[in-house]
């Protein structure tokens, strides 16, 4: 789950890492009167999990009173790259003479988590790591130990970093890691973390996401896991404990595992369409699962088509079979289903499926593939 | 010998009276009669699989009673690292975690506990290991694969169904098939099965099915370039799936280009690998 | 440092395992009130830091009004091993049928903590890990990783524990761990753990041991630290770093290491007298702290005479002989004072005390202990 | 050969600006010249010693430039164990720790991370090595010894120095004097350190010097027992001190009834150990 800006630099926050004075704004006029509070110059940053938000036109300069609703009036209007702005961060603007940029992630291959700084952060810190990389150090930490000072000694000596801010540097980096080890994150950075002319650092933006898989045991979440951008539909299927992610395409899929999913969409794409969603419903589904599966599949008004790519291992082809059963009749569109079943109790399946001459059957996955994309061909012909 | 797991394995299921790790008893068992114990904490003393199965406690004291030497595990996400460190502590050599769902930060305390250890594991969230024709630890449907010398490993489970079920239908055997988990963080890597697989005298070639994300295709692509020998295929799914909205720049920082289809197919292909489009055309393009 | 029972359980609550209700009174009023808040019968107990209390009369059951304030006055009035008694915890009385012992502390040469449980706890306790081992299971836990619940699952099963019992073990041994390991603890143990006729787990009495080198990363006992019962004369020693104990001699000792110091007070027996104290000032001590160490240990009227015997290596001889010097010409008592200076700087320290004739010189250790024991009889006759 | 330090040693200080640093380092260097570098963050590029010995942030940079192989750590209990972790991950062979007050819990991740190293910790709370004429870790002062045969092993400080100089002055000379450190845990035992000086053969005979509380005197017993052919003496210190009044009851369930002056006096006598009964008189017992 990918944190807000706001809502990471509460944590930051929390943890004692500077940040600048803000408020949250869900209207033009709350934004004015945050920035009353504050004093001017303010900046409203759109509260969007997109990155690039600064080149969308999410983040403004407001220097008074007098053009603070129309700025923000003009971002709360737009779309960062196709999300709604609900809220902006209303925050003092902080003047700055140098960018770092201080992270850590997992890394996958080494099984440890990363500690990373630069003495060039800013929005171009991905363009450094590939054309200077020597302006990036970066160290695992074990993550059994955890992040040890000499660590963060260790980079801020090789870049040169000024000695006077080794020691703040040293207690952010320590509250970033009690912040990645206490709450289950996966990343945490701080880009930029500048140097002020007082020769403090302070935290200008921040990005958090925390393991989907740990959230059960992350109370801070639970309560905010609601805030996080979605579509209505995606909230529908996190309900039901789906892996539903809406694309462009017209090829409604449902498949059990994520990867025979991906495969699936490959092959209607070979086939010569798109899918119009992701859809894993996981391991062992129950008929209810697949009920729900199916209805939010056919909502989606895009949808000419439907592949349903079934083969058993932990799910049991029957039970798949019931919970489709349980929606065909009630079907208000007359849509092409095609459906493969393959594995545990494919046969058992099949017969429950017997009953709806409407649905289309096929051998191979690639053969589904091609029998979806001519149905969908003649649906929207 | 096959890899990993053959017909003298004693196969011990953590969380064998629950719902599914029993049913997946009766399946291993079935086919080949190699599941000696299941722990299940509070039915020490029980049996299962009609008085065929003694049920422990513990998995030190299945051990100490049965010899396992290979633990399936079947527990609730927040109870797998505890079940996974159990097993490693009663130093049992392989370890094949079905379970989904397990925390990072949890997985992270287990990779740097096997690093010392003499245990060896799988997953988790894999379909586990099958042998055709002499083992199985794990949900791989038994009847999907015949016994023959094509090693197959996925961070797959229904896809390397799929693949495994082409080769069938097409004649062609498998010699161990692995799953080595769908997680980020995974007990064995794509590079250990490969080395596995090229040492292993009854394995003649080897299929791959990878995805999107991470950069073990891309290490398993640099292996198979210096390392193996034996004719390489693979599939790498999710050519079409949208790039996730990438939040951060760590990842970026970290991993720089790899992770995408395009990426793994690239390295793969620098490595010789011959490279298949969709499942079943793994059965068009093998020889043997 | 050692927490009082009372400190025990305010931490115990904090992480979920469960303890009577119970109210802390400093005067058999205030325990009289309590009393009546929680109903009766309850438990008088004296927060003392001693074992034994119940057998010296610092536990007492009271079953109503009537008698609470007499009881209360009679623990007042009492020493519990020679410590007085300034507060009672009064405590709702609980029934139950078993008594556990749960325990957490660190194993020295395996550098790890070790969990102890036992199904048959108690005051017996260490009599039964004489006697009867087999009712004691225990196991290492990995520091790095932390208790994980398949090592309490197996201690209980080993106990023949019943089943019903073990999710509420494991939960409050995980926090018990979660206790052991962020406050820094080397020793927590609850002892009786009992089982109520509810058949749930409750803490009936709590000890934990604070490490004195991480006091300084734990803000909760920076403040419960002065409640600890200690002489006045030791926490005076405390405020200059002293590490001093106060016993039942008349030889009084100023050394610096703590082996060196338990040497000199063994020469001290062996020359036929007994130390009076125990006093290591440290490596590296200044003037200050010295004049500090000799103004403590000339305090205590039971002292006829001083040993001071310093073996010169981080600690320079000439300061700890400018500190001797400045309490010399202030001595009210003229008592016989040994000083034996040897190793850093010992001629500058011997030129520096040369004006102070009333000091006694000696070369060997075993000679200085002789001569302060000789010096201390003629004081006393 | 004498054990763990000699002529050969290349000295790195930690916290060599510091006050306590800086003073041995001199008294170091001016014993046998192996002081090769130090550490302190921020002062890399500086030098001390009037230009002798170079100064660098990190004990990584410091390894690289000199090749150190040895390093003494001079820098304030909350940051010593940080200190020490630098060391073990820059693969320093043998670390000296003399900070003492290091929170236990600091500890037990230390001792943690050197079962898995190659790095050896003496110390923390220890006063250092000394191989007399040879060279000296630490801040055992040199004057207090001559070169011979004696090896000596302490958890003590000042209370070595009383029992290494009445062997000076009864003529007696050391091979090599460690001082183990006097808190509950450390890095190196008692039981290596005679391990060791069993083996060396500069050694000939054997002082170790205990004190109350702990088992590490019972534990050397046992091992002088079963594998020490030298002379071992001994002295126990604390005979005299009051039992601390014990807390809890774990301690005693765990250490049984080890600890007390008496247990530690009576296994060094069943381990056919000469035990002296003050400082100096292992003047008078010692056999040359």
């Amino acid at each position: 789950m990918k944190l807000h800006e706001y809502q990471a630099k509460l944590f930051f926050s929390r943890e004692g890492i500077p940040v600048p004075k803000s408020g949250l704004a869900n209207t033009p006029i709350e934004a004015r009167q945050i920035a009353a509070e504050i004093g001017y110059p303010v900046v409203l940053k759109a509260q969007v999990l997109s990155g690039g938000r600064g080149k969308a036109g999410g983040i403004r300069l407001v220097r008074g009173d007098a053009e603070i609703e129309t700025t923000a009036n003009l971002i709360f209007n737009s779309e960062i790259r196709g999300i709604p702005v609900h809220r902006l961060l209303v925050e003092k603007a902080i003047e700055f003479s140098q960018e770092f940029y201080l992270g850590i992630v997992n890394d996958r291959s080494l099984a440890k988590p990363i500690l990373i700084l630069s003495s060039s952060g800013g929005i171009e810190i991905e363009e450094i790591a590939l054309t200077a990389p020597e302006h990036i150090e970066k160290k695992p930490i074990n993550p059994l130990i955890g992040l040890q000072n000499y660590t963060v000694r260790a980079l801020a000596s090789k870049l040169g970093i000024d000695y006077s801010l080794w020691k703040p540097l040293q207690q952010i980096a320590a509250s970033l890691w009690r912040l990645f080890d206490q709450l289950d994150a996966t990343l945490i950075e701080i880009n930029p973390l500048v140097v002020t002319p007082e020769k403090t650092l302070m935290a200008l933006d921040g990005k958090m996401t925390i393991d989907d898989n740990a959230i059960f045991r992350q109370k801070d979440f639970l309560e905010v896991s609601d805030q996080t951008a979605e579509t209505p539909t995606e909230q529908e299927a996190k309900k039901f404990s789906l892996n539903y992610i809406q694309l462009n395409g017209n090829i409604g899929c449902m498949v059990n595992g994520a990867g025979l999913a991906m495969a699936t969409m490959d092959c209607i794409q070979q086939a010569g369409s798109e899918p119009a969603n992701f859809l894993d419903i996981g391991g062992g589904a129950t008929a209810d699962k697949v009920t729900a599966a199916l209805s939010i599949i056919i909502k989606d008004p895009k949808v000419t088509a439907v592949l349903i790519n079934i083969f058993g291992g932990i799910t049991r082809c029957d039970e798949v079979a019931r919970g489709l059963a349980a929606v065909l009749p009630e079907m208000r569109r007359a849509l092409p289903i095609v459906v493969r079943l393959e594995g545990t109790n494919a046969e058992e399946g099949k017969k429950i499926l017997e009953p709806y001459p409407q649905l289309l059957q096929a051998d191979t996955l690639m053969a589904a593939a091609e029998i979806a994309v001519r149905a969908s061909k003649q649906v929207a012909s | 010998m096959t890899i990993l797991l053959n017909e003298n394995a004693r196969i011990l299921v953590q969380g064998i009276t629950g719902r599914e790790g029993l049913y997946h008893s009766e399946r291993m068992y079935a086919y080949a009669k190699n599941v000696v114990a299941g722990t299940s904490p509070g039915h020490g003393g029980e049996w299962v699989l009609d008085y065929k199965v003694p049920v422990f406690d513990t998995v030190r004291d299945a051990k100490e009673s049965t010899q396992a030497d290979t633990s399936v595990i079947f527990v609730p996400a927040f109870h797998a690292a505890d079940a996974i460190m159990e097993s490693i502590e009663a130093e049992i050599g392989l370890i094949v975690c079905i379970s989904e769902g397990i925390p990072i930060k949890d997985m992270l305390k287990v990779r740097a506990l096997l690093e010392h250890s003499e245990s060896r594991l799988i997953g988790p969230n894999s379909p586990g290991i099958l042998t055709p024709g002499k083992a199985k630890a794990g949900i791989i449907p038994g009847s999907i694969a015949l016994p023959g010398k094509v090693g197959v490993v996925s961070r797959s489970g229904t896809l390397t169904y799929e693949v495994v079920q082409a080769l069938k239908k097409a004649g062609v055997g498998v010699s161990t098939c692995v799953g080595i988990g769908g997680d980020p963080i995974v007990g064995t890597s794509f590079v250990e099965c490969l080395d596995l697989f090229e040492s292993d005298p009854h394995t003649d070639q080897i299929v791959l099915i990878g995805e999107i994300g991470g950069n073990e295709e891309e290490l398993a692509a640099d292996f198979i370039l210096n390392h193996v020998t034996k004719p390489v295929y693979a599939y790498i799914a999710g050519r079409t799936a949208p790039e996730n909205r990438r939040m951060g720049h760590a990842g970026a920082i970290i991993e720089g280009k790899t992770g995408s289809a395009r990426s793994k197919i690239e390295s793969l292909l620098r490595a010789g690998v011959q490279l298949f489009s969709y499942p079943e055309e793994i059965a068009e393009i093998i020889r043997i």
